[in-house]
């Protein structure tokens, strides 16, 4: 994966996050404030122009790029998270031109644990981390396999742990006061999550 | 069908509006050169003074932006509608507003909010610029009273906003202007109550349903929801339950002063804001309490809802001094 | 189904409503022995000052009341809501300010104001108070140019009373202020539009019916029939077709100062009101016209209809050292 | 008729209006402020209360009782024009303890004058006074007959004229400035007028 194949998988993600903006307002309105889908379509309209203006670049500097649009349109709960889970996969292949299979777990792997430094959650608090942190761990279980398996396991491990978020009540974020109000209902970005994951996949 | 707005593209609502207020209020606010979402007052900031910075989301106008000038806070940054602003208005606050006696960030409890003004604080950190936090949590309705620092901060922040920024008018120290203000804070109470649902200029959907006839106590200003759900009660019932709740976790003694906001949120006409008060100030009354100030309006809104909270500030004789003292902000004034 | 509202009983709102205000605001106004609906500055009225009296029905808040103190209104003479006060109250705020210097009337052309204030003004002659009468008609849209005094008084009222009220303050003669006010009326252009119906208390039904989607030009403040109803159009659109009509009549010539109001009607939140204050300020600048002064916010109400007006006062020198001058009121402030 | 005659019809004047309320609010809703019988029933609901209060009383007493009464608690249009019309009427049979029949329809046409004099409205403006002028040239044609008939005679040509109004343009009134949009709307205040002359008939 050369910098400008991180550029298409990011690229994907924002046509995606495009495609399910009212979806994932109307799934944050049931229980925070209806926004998530203007934070992660915005915010990745902001990388795509961010990446469009970038001549070349490595790996990090994609990422780094990334990470800076990201936040700066968006602010928010996503806008520190996914800057800091960009960040960190950056810094994880620091100096690399072209990445490797090898590469790919630690990429998801970074990821998730930047959004877990970044939001302090625990597993089971009802937030993006209950997708992200089985796509890392089924990221690492396939380690040695061609990067389009690792994110497809890692996306599908996504897409497991956003569906399991509905039957978690939420300890973080907007939705923690409902207490047991917020069961039945996905968290809205650990949804995005398992589509961003999905869209990376599919781009590779 | 979308929700009926006077605004042009949904994505460029903030900005516009800030246009918008700089147009009407240029002698009182400008932009920061190193962000347009950072608001500066004209006539706060000075050498060896505090600076205070608050800020969080669009859509509860006067809330920040307002309440930027002299006396109160120095500076806002502005984030899009309902969500934090990111780092870089918020550091700009802090380059604008720093006179060399250190910078306070206040702002409501949520969790992105947080996230952001940390990362900023960090970054004034690497300027040498020492920036303390203190969140409002004066929402009583958002979390049981042993886990009063989980509280969200809402139209409370109005009363904590304007102590704090007394204090550092004043010329307090870093240590005194925080000590204010989580005083301010711990002794501020805030209950809601919304009839209607609000909607975003992006999706111009209503962010939640509240069907005819029905109202919700406890409510958050993004629509978070509240401690109960049922048919619209008369007024004098409404404000009971929010005063008993209020009453209750204020533990003042017969004798004692409050200040009072009757807060509508965005679609409450002033009528209802009134006959309001006028049952707050009863059950002040009846539990022996003075009201030393009262104000009624809208203060800290969500977009156009419908609906209304009540805030009482317990107060002591330095609380009492920085809420009269006078400020001039674009928005709001004492005098 | 009922409409949602935060009151007790629909035939108490107009009282309570008054009870709450003088519960927050007992420093600056006061009710008249007379007449519960007669409210009185405290610090206004006094020896040898003509004395303004203005009013009208509720509903409008802070319209009429909250422009009531020192420096604007001696007192308001307050009705049911969407309905002129009887004579009674009118009479005991004449009797209430009158200095010795006479009384003027100032309130909007509406067919029941006129009938009532005009006998107010009958038996105040027998008590040998003069008081002569000023309506204001700044809404352009009810009316085509060659009617211009069948106008009826929309938000623009808060300009012409601002600069009535500066007059007497500055102890000028009833001749005078009764110029003023004239002078003051012919120069203030409003045009409004509305989004949404608004509901009485008694009723708690939708006044009139505006259909998702729509907005209605010139709609008047009680839900009068405007001039052109259609699908509701970006901000910028809104604001040119007002402001083409508004500059039309104003017929100003570069170089020209105009103070600006942008108003909201009652559950238009800020954002909106700031994002058309951006264009009426370019809009102004294109034409060459130089804001002297601008507010923006709910001045005029119509209960919780959603919509918002433009209001241009096209100043001279004395209009705008009237509109200048410091004024006390309970909901407004010029420092 | 004597003053306790006079109470009877207007406190069934009172109940009609409280009975029409949501119907003449509607009314004024379309052309108007759609408080039309908020102020008619609040308005007799005052007289009610005064004359319930009143101990015996000439009709001239009675008369002037009630336009007090509903001036102080309506104000509005409606407020001036029926204290008007109530003073005019009282007036008219002043000094006399108890009326003939000769009598009705004195009282008919003084109502309709306050009402012109009040209101300045010419007929055909579409006001109140388009129902009140038939009624009291009616009244006037049918001198001589039993008060009932004068009066019903007076409610049948209000009835005839408040129906007429929905062919008018309004010239007066919060309608004025409709133009043609007013044309099929009955007036709300000739409605109202055409039932409170049928309420007292009904009461005689
Ligand atoms: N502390 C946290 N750690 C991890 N994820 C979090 C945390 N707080 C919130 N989130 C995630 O953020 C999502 C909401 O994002 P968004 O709607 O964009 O921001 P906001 O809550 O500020 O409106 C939640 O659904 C949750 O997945
Ligand atoms: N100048 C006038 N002369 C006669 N009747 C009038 C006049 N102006 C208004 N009206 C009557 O008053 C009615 C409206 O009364 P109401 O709704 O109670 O008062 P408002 O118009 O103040 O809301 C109209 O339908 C009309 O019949
Ligand atoms: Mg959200
Ligand atoms: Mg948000
Ligand atoms: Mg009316
Ligand atoms: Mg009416």
């Amino acid at each position: 994966m050369t910098g400008d194949d991180i550029k298409a998988m990011l690229l994907a993600v924002a046509d995606a996050m495009d495609a399910a903006r009212d979806e994932l307002c109307a799934l944050d309105g049931e229980i925070g404030d209806a926004d998530h889908g203007i934070a992660m379509s915005g915010g990745f309209g902001a990388v795509r122009t961010a990446l469009s203006g970038m001549d070349g670049g490595t790996p990090t500097e994609v990422f780094n790029a990334a990470a800076k649009s990201f936040l700066n349109a968006v602010g928010a709960s996503s806008g520190p998270l996914y800057a800091t889970a960009f960040m960190r996969a950056g810094a994880a292949v620091k100096g690399s031109e072209v990445l490797s299979d090898a590469d790919a777990p630690a990429l998801v792997e970074a990821m998730a644990e930047g959004i877990s430094h970044r939001g302090k959650a625990e597993p089971g608090d009802k937030t993006m981390l209950d997708a992200w942190a089985p796509a890392a761990e089924a990221a690492r279980a396939a380690a040695g396999q061609p990067a389009a398996e690792v994110f497809a396991a890692a996306a599908t491990a996504a897409e497991k742990g956003a569906e399991a978020t509905s039957q978690m009540q939420a300890k973080l974020g907007r939705a923690a006061r409902l207490g047991a109000r917020s069961l039945g209902h996905r968290d809205p970005g650990a949804v995005s999550a398992a589509m961003m994951l999905r869209a990376m996949t599919a781009a590779l | 069908m979308q929700t009926k707005k006077i605004i042009n593209n949904g994505d460029d609502a903030v900005d516009e509006m800030l246009d918008g207020i700089l147009l009407a209020h240029g002698d009182t606010l400008r932009a920061s050169e190193a962000s347009g979402r950072a608001i500066i007052a004209r006539h706060g900031p000075r050498e060896g003074k505090v600076g205070l910075v608050i800020g969080g989301g669009s859509g509860h106008e006067p809330t920040f932006v307002g309440f930027v000038g002299q006396g109160l806070a120095d500076a806002a940054a502005i984030g899009n509608v309902f969500a934090s602003p990111p780092p870089d208005p918020a550091l700009a606050c802090v380059q604008e507003v720093s006179g060399g006696a250190g910078v306070l960030f206040m702002y409501g409890n949520y969790a992105g909010d947080v996230m952001n003004f940390d990362m900023a604080a960090e970054m004034a950190a690497m300027d040498d610029i020492e920036v303390r936090t203190v969140l409002t949590t004066d929402d009583v309705a958002s979390a049981p009273r042993d886990q009063a620092e989980k509280r969200r901060g809402v139209a409370g922040n109005f009363f904590i906003f304007k102590a704090a920024g007394a204090a550092a008018d004043e010329m307090m120290s870093l240590d005194d202007v925080e000590r204010v203000a989580r005083h301010a804070n711990a002794r501020t109470y805030t209950m809601g109550v919304a009839l209607s649902p609000c909607s975003l200029p992006q999706t111009r959907r209503w962010n939640f349903d509240l069907p005819e006839g029905e109202m919700e106590i406890g409510m958050g200003i993004h629509g978070e929801p509240g401690i109960e759900r049922g048919p619209i009660k008369p007024a004098d019932e409404i404000v009971d339950e929010m005063m008993d709740r209020i009453l209750d976790e204020m533990g003042a003694a017969s004798g004692d002063r409050v200040a009072v906001l009757v807060n509508g949120l965005g679609a409450t006409p002033l009528m209802e804001l009134y006959i309001m008060n006028r049952r707050v100030q009863a059950r002040l009354g009846e539990a022996g309490l003075e009201t030393h100030a009262t104000w009624v309006g809208n203060y800290c809104t969500s977009l156009e809802m419908a609906g209304a909270s009540v805030t009482v500030m317990h107060l002591d004789d330095e609380l009492q001094r920085l809420i009269d003292r006078p400020c001039h902000c674009a928005m709001f004034r004492v005098v």
